[in-house]
């Protein structure tokens, strides 16, 4: 019994977190928004924005699950989920858990991916490379340019959602049968990282707030209401990690409980996301409110992430189903 | 007790519903069926046209006197009013600074001079009024303001900054409070302004909501000079005259309850389409059943307004907090639970998500909902300090 | 329209609040406990118990509802709402709803009346002179001599529930069809006015120790958390009180949306209670937790009625029927 | 990362699940098969013979020495036992004040006599100990005690009133803090006493608790002589001493995932027993999802405490804070959503009454949750004082 990551995995995460840091800001995830009044405030220019995907590429990142030829390193989900985590806590305007944690270790390794595993609205649609979609039992691959792509408008601007239909011939079969079940429970617990990485951003970025912000002659963190609402959030968050990370393992020994895990990992970093996310706008304030302070970046992302890939409502039920209740 | 309305008021209400359906979809006919949000300012234009037509027809109003441009309307009618007008999917009143802000302190705290050039001309939505309480450093503590007031010839020189101002950025005129003793504290030495935005030394800068709209403004005043008349009750005397206001904002006549049995009923419609599954039965059941109690509440309250004198106002007092807790809790709650039926459809930029955006607003703004349970702690619990 | 009492009401409530505030104290509820330590503290003995009901049958507050013939008033729910909201907030150890509100009405006035409405555990049957009881689509009433009793243990020791047994034949019909229902009606209406004086009165209690017990050199009562919490149970019970009060005019009037106003008055008081018991213990601390202090006689009668004659899920369920969700 | 247990692992739980469910029968044979509750007189001696069973073939302090009557077994074997024990439905411990709180204490502060003459006695149960924390003007406020200790020759006289110490009536000893040093303040000036109830000017008095046991004690203690040996730590040291207790109390060792495993598996059998309909079946995955998340948080604290150096104890520091606020949350949550399930029948004194009553304390001894989420604000979130 070892409830910890490997030096290794720790080793990369730290890398992934430097590099997201540096080069994925609040102006480049703002940057990934369209132009207008939603996405006011400070943006950085598209070449920024292009500039993260091919540094996470660069620093194999993207290649972690890619079978182990050539660039693939071969590995799990254990070796991924805190990169995806780290994703999350940036609200990195790219399909990572798409490209990186769902397709590749299908071999498919054609860009930037998007999927329909997520549900009928596909995030990162408008900018994918190649689309992977169910077809009946199958899931296929198909160039972006052969499908037919209808954008739609999201609250998370920078999620670049869009419908999309390809025909019901063409395309290459990489899944069948239960291994669409692994992907798509690949898709739910990068997901499910990736809202643990943003509940922590939001906590992070409101006790910066609070700590800060004076009313009343004193910080507004120094008042119990806040405090406590806080540190509310953070026992959510404590507690979903965990989750989160058991998932990880169980999916990477393709355990009988895999499902009933990923599940609950996402039922938790949604409930989590959701409340952590309230508490960081109520502690803010109007603030919090404005489309040119940050926190509606990260926000917007985990109502986005909550609801994509089965919300808590659905995994809830497939974890009952999966313990008998 | 007697929980039915009288003949009279079935026939107000009767007028107001064809009134309402008939001229809402005249007036979104008019805009090709696709009007803008009014937080925006090509929607301000077109809800500005709305508001013009409730006016032509006394609607605008209902319950203020016939002088002014209303029915002289009693609180039920009102009540009645604003379900229908919830009810017909009638749009957010642009003016509601305004009408149910600013109006109520200039009906109690004003000049008659001050109502005459005031009030018709905010009925007509000639005049349209933002409100300008908080600054940079001073949000929930509203005491800590910082922009002043300085004593001239016939006037004041007025200096300092403005935030959070709603739709500030296509209004005329604001209200709000200026530090006029200099060595004054917290709520000591304020005096409540009424200022045209077109004074000289004003700089309106308009910046992004949530929800996408660009309805919030920063007003900057640099020696802006306004004669005596600007001033609305005492000198000095601003804070109790801006309470008044903020029981207003806080209490009945901002959230009146059709809001929320609108919501409600859309919201059943929502969950009947969905196919009506148990999973999230209890929470639409538990959302009527709170709109509804919020409708009981005020039928409640307006039961004490009415005889305790004033029927056309009247305060509620510290009530308003827990008034306030339910009804922006509630309004969360009807969201969330609308959003979770959606499930992936949620992240589309739809109506719901719209108004859930607009509903987390709720708990902040009008005194955070921190604040509002410090009060009903302390004023109705009596805890101490 | 007018959402308001009478002077009368009022003036009828005020003077069985002084009553039960003289002749009903929290000795008086702990009098009605079997002796042992879950009921230890300060006593009365059994004849203050037994006086309080016939303080109430002189003053005329349990023949309010009785047919207008000899002593009965002849009146309706809108009368006697209020009093079961005091007999709430003083816990009254006797069955004031049964006998008052459900069994009047039916001209039955044959001393204490307890009945299987409430349930298959009916409170109050330890002493009860006359049951009400379901047979069929019928109610009869039985002489206490003539069912059998057998008494069960319940948290609340006061409550001196049993279930209850008669034959099948024997008994007076007293009410059939819809009848039946308006008497269950009546009784989830005063159980539900119940819930709201006990809240109001674990209220009461809590903000009186919090504004005096100290710590920290300061009241426990002026820390944010704990107004904060006393603010919310505050708040639902503000918002739980017009709904029993309006479904007392809708039973008062028989409207068709009897059923349903009544079941959500009796949901929204059962959760009031639990939310505002609940706050009235944390808010206590240790001694909320002794037997010897007096919030646990009130916080059980609350738990207790919380889920006597339909529980809040279950009230929640009929109005969901009515509502048509 | 490996979520499996070792062989060796899984032959100690298989030691441990035969030995109890042989045990606990033969103990409850015993009885006839009614064992009375162990916070009751005559409970109390029952589960003394329970404690006698485990001493006797090492299942009492699984985690402490050999020497001491422990097994030397590892956190991980502690986990499992815990497991075992709950999933067995073997009865509350009447000895863990004594080897959850006191004995880390005795472990770090102890010298080596005390720990020779406390511990094997403590295993045994034969020196039953209580806590002596609170007092009647000090409950959550710790540092406001006033029991005082005078120096006198070769030892100290004890003065106060002790509180709420939990089945302090049936019990041979108390632990609790002092104030040594007369002109001190607060948390200062406090010493870390051990004092036999036996001693001569001691009284105890034992009062009712909600769930209708016996199970609270005074303790009045005057003129009591005890020896300098008495002392735990050093004299006017006591606070950090007891914090080091305290840490215990909240964290990890009282309140082992396996209690909460078996209450959720109970639940889900009582959901089952019901018919299993829809209307609480969220409540009760939710219930199954929190015990899980608890179990796995415990798993990584343990990891990270066998990794930080101490494979026997070690500290978790704040983050014990959020660990009592879940799982008292958790608990409170289990037992509402069994009385939601049992309907009507909730209202009888059965277990899950029981059980309810016993969950709603959790949030408010061993430090309330909101002293909780104070630390956790200040602590791990660098929130200002």
């Amino acid at each position: 019994m070892r409830f910890a990551f490997t030096e290794d995995q720790l080793f990369f995460r730290d890398a992934v977190r430097d590099l997201l840091d540096k080069e994925c800001g609040p102006d480049v995830v703002r940057g990934a928004w369209p132009a207008g009044p939603a996405g006011a405030g400070a943006r950085s220019p598209a070449a920024r924005v292009e500039a993260v995907w091919s540094r996470l590429a660069d620093m194999g990142a993207l290649a972690v699950a890619l079978p182990a030829v050539g660039d693939g390193l071969g590995l799990g989900p254990l070796d991924w989920v805190l990169l995806a985590e780290e994703t999350g806590y940036a609200a990195l305007p790219h399909p990572f858990v798409e490209t990186a944690c769902v397709a590749a270790p299908l071999g498919v390794a054609a860009g930037r991916v998007a999927t329909d595993l997520a549900g009928a609205v596909v995030p990162f649609a408008a900018g994918a490379d190649t689309f992977l979609l169910r077809r009946g039992g199958e899931l296929v691959t198909v160039a972006a340019a052969e499908a037919q792509v209808s954008p739609v408008a999201a609250v998370d601007g920078a999620l670049a959602a869009a419908r999309v239909q390809a025909g019901t011939t063409g395309g290459r079969v990489v899944a069948a049968n239960e291994d669409v079940e692994r992907a798509f429970d690949r898709g739910v617990l990068g997901t499910a990282a990736q809202l643990v990485g943003l509940s922590q951003r939001m906590l992070d970025l409101t006790v910066a707030y609070v700590r800060e912000r004076r009313q009343f002659g004193v910080p507004v963190g120094s008042f119990q209401a806040v405090k406590h609402r806080l540190a509310d959030a953070l026992v959510h968050l404590s507690f979903a990690r965990p989750a989160v990370h058991r998932a990880a393992w169980s999916i990477t020994h393709d355990r009988p409980e895999r499902g009933r895990d990923t599940s609950m990992a996402k039922a938790m970093a949604s409930d989590a996301a959701r409340e952590v996310g309230a508490a960081a706008l109520q502690c803010h304030g109007a603030i919090g409110y404005t489309v040119e302070y940050d926190l509606h970046l990260y926000l917007k992302r985990s109502w986005a992430l909550a609801a994509a890939w089965g919300d808590a409502g659905w995994h809830r039920d497939r974890v009952g189903h999966a313990i008998g209740v | 007790m007697d929980l039915t309305w009288s003949s009279e008021e079935d026939a107000f209400r009767a007028e107001a519903r064809s009134w309402l359906e008939e001229n809402l979809a005249a007036w979104r006919a008019a805009h090709g069926g696709a009007v803008a949000s009014g937080d925006t300012r090509e929607g301000f234009a077109q809800h500005l046209e709305w508001e013009r037509m409730l006016f032509e027809d006394r609607w605008a109003v209902v319950s203020w006197p016939e002088a002014y441009g209303g029915r002289d309307a009693s609180l039920w009618e009102w009540l009645l009013f604003e379900e229908e007008y919830y009810r017909a999917g009638a749009p957010p009143r642009v003016t509601q600074n305004g009408i149910f802000l600013l109006a109520p302190t200039v009906f109690e705290f004003g000049t008659p001079a001050q109502r005459d050039r005031i009030l018709p001309r905010m009925a007509a939505a000639e005049d349209l009024w933002c409100q300008g309480w908080s600054e940079p450093n001073a949000g929930s503590d509203l005491a800590s303001l910082t922009s002043r007031a300085t004593r001239v010839d016939a006037g004041w020189v007025l200096d300092g900054q403005k935030t959070w101002t709603t739709r500030g950025a296509f209004c005329t005129h604001l209200f709000g409070l200026f530090r006029s003793d200099p060595g004054s504290e917290r709520h000591r030495g304020l005096t409540y302004f009424l200022v045209p935005l077109d004074a000289e030394g004003v700089t309106v800068r308009g910046f992004g909501r949530l929800d996408g709209d660009e309805g919030f403004a920063e007003v900057f005043l640099t020696d802006v000079f306004v004669p005596d008349d600007a001033v609305l009750g005492q000198v000095d005397q601003g804070w109790s005259v801006a309470m008044a206001t903020t029981g207003s904002e806080r209490g009945l006549t901002l959230r009146s309850p059709g809001r929320f049995l609108a919501t409600t009923a859309k919201l059943i419609d929502l969950w009947r389409e969905g196919g009506g599954g148990p999973a999230r039965r209890e929470q639409v059941i538990d959302g009527w059943m709170r709109a509804e109690a919020y409708q009981l509440f005020t039928l409640a309250t307006v039961t004490a307004l009415a005889e305790g004198g004033s029927a056309k106002g009247g305060s509620i007092g510290a009530e308003s907090s827990i008034n306030k807790l339910w009804w922006s809790e509630l309004d969360v709650a009807l969201h969330r639970t609308a959003l979770d039926l959606l499930g992936p459809e949620s992240v589309l930029d739809g109506p719901w998500a719209r108004g859930h955006q607009f509903a987390l607003s709720g708990p902040i703004y009008a005194g955070t909902n921190e604040i509002q349970r410090t009060i009903a702690a302390e004023r109705l619990l009596g805890l101490p300090r």
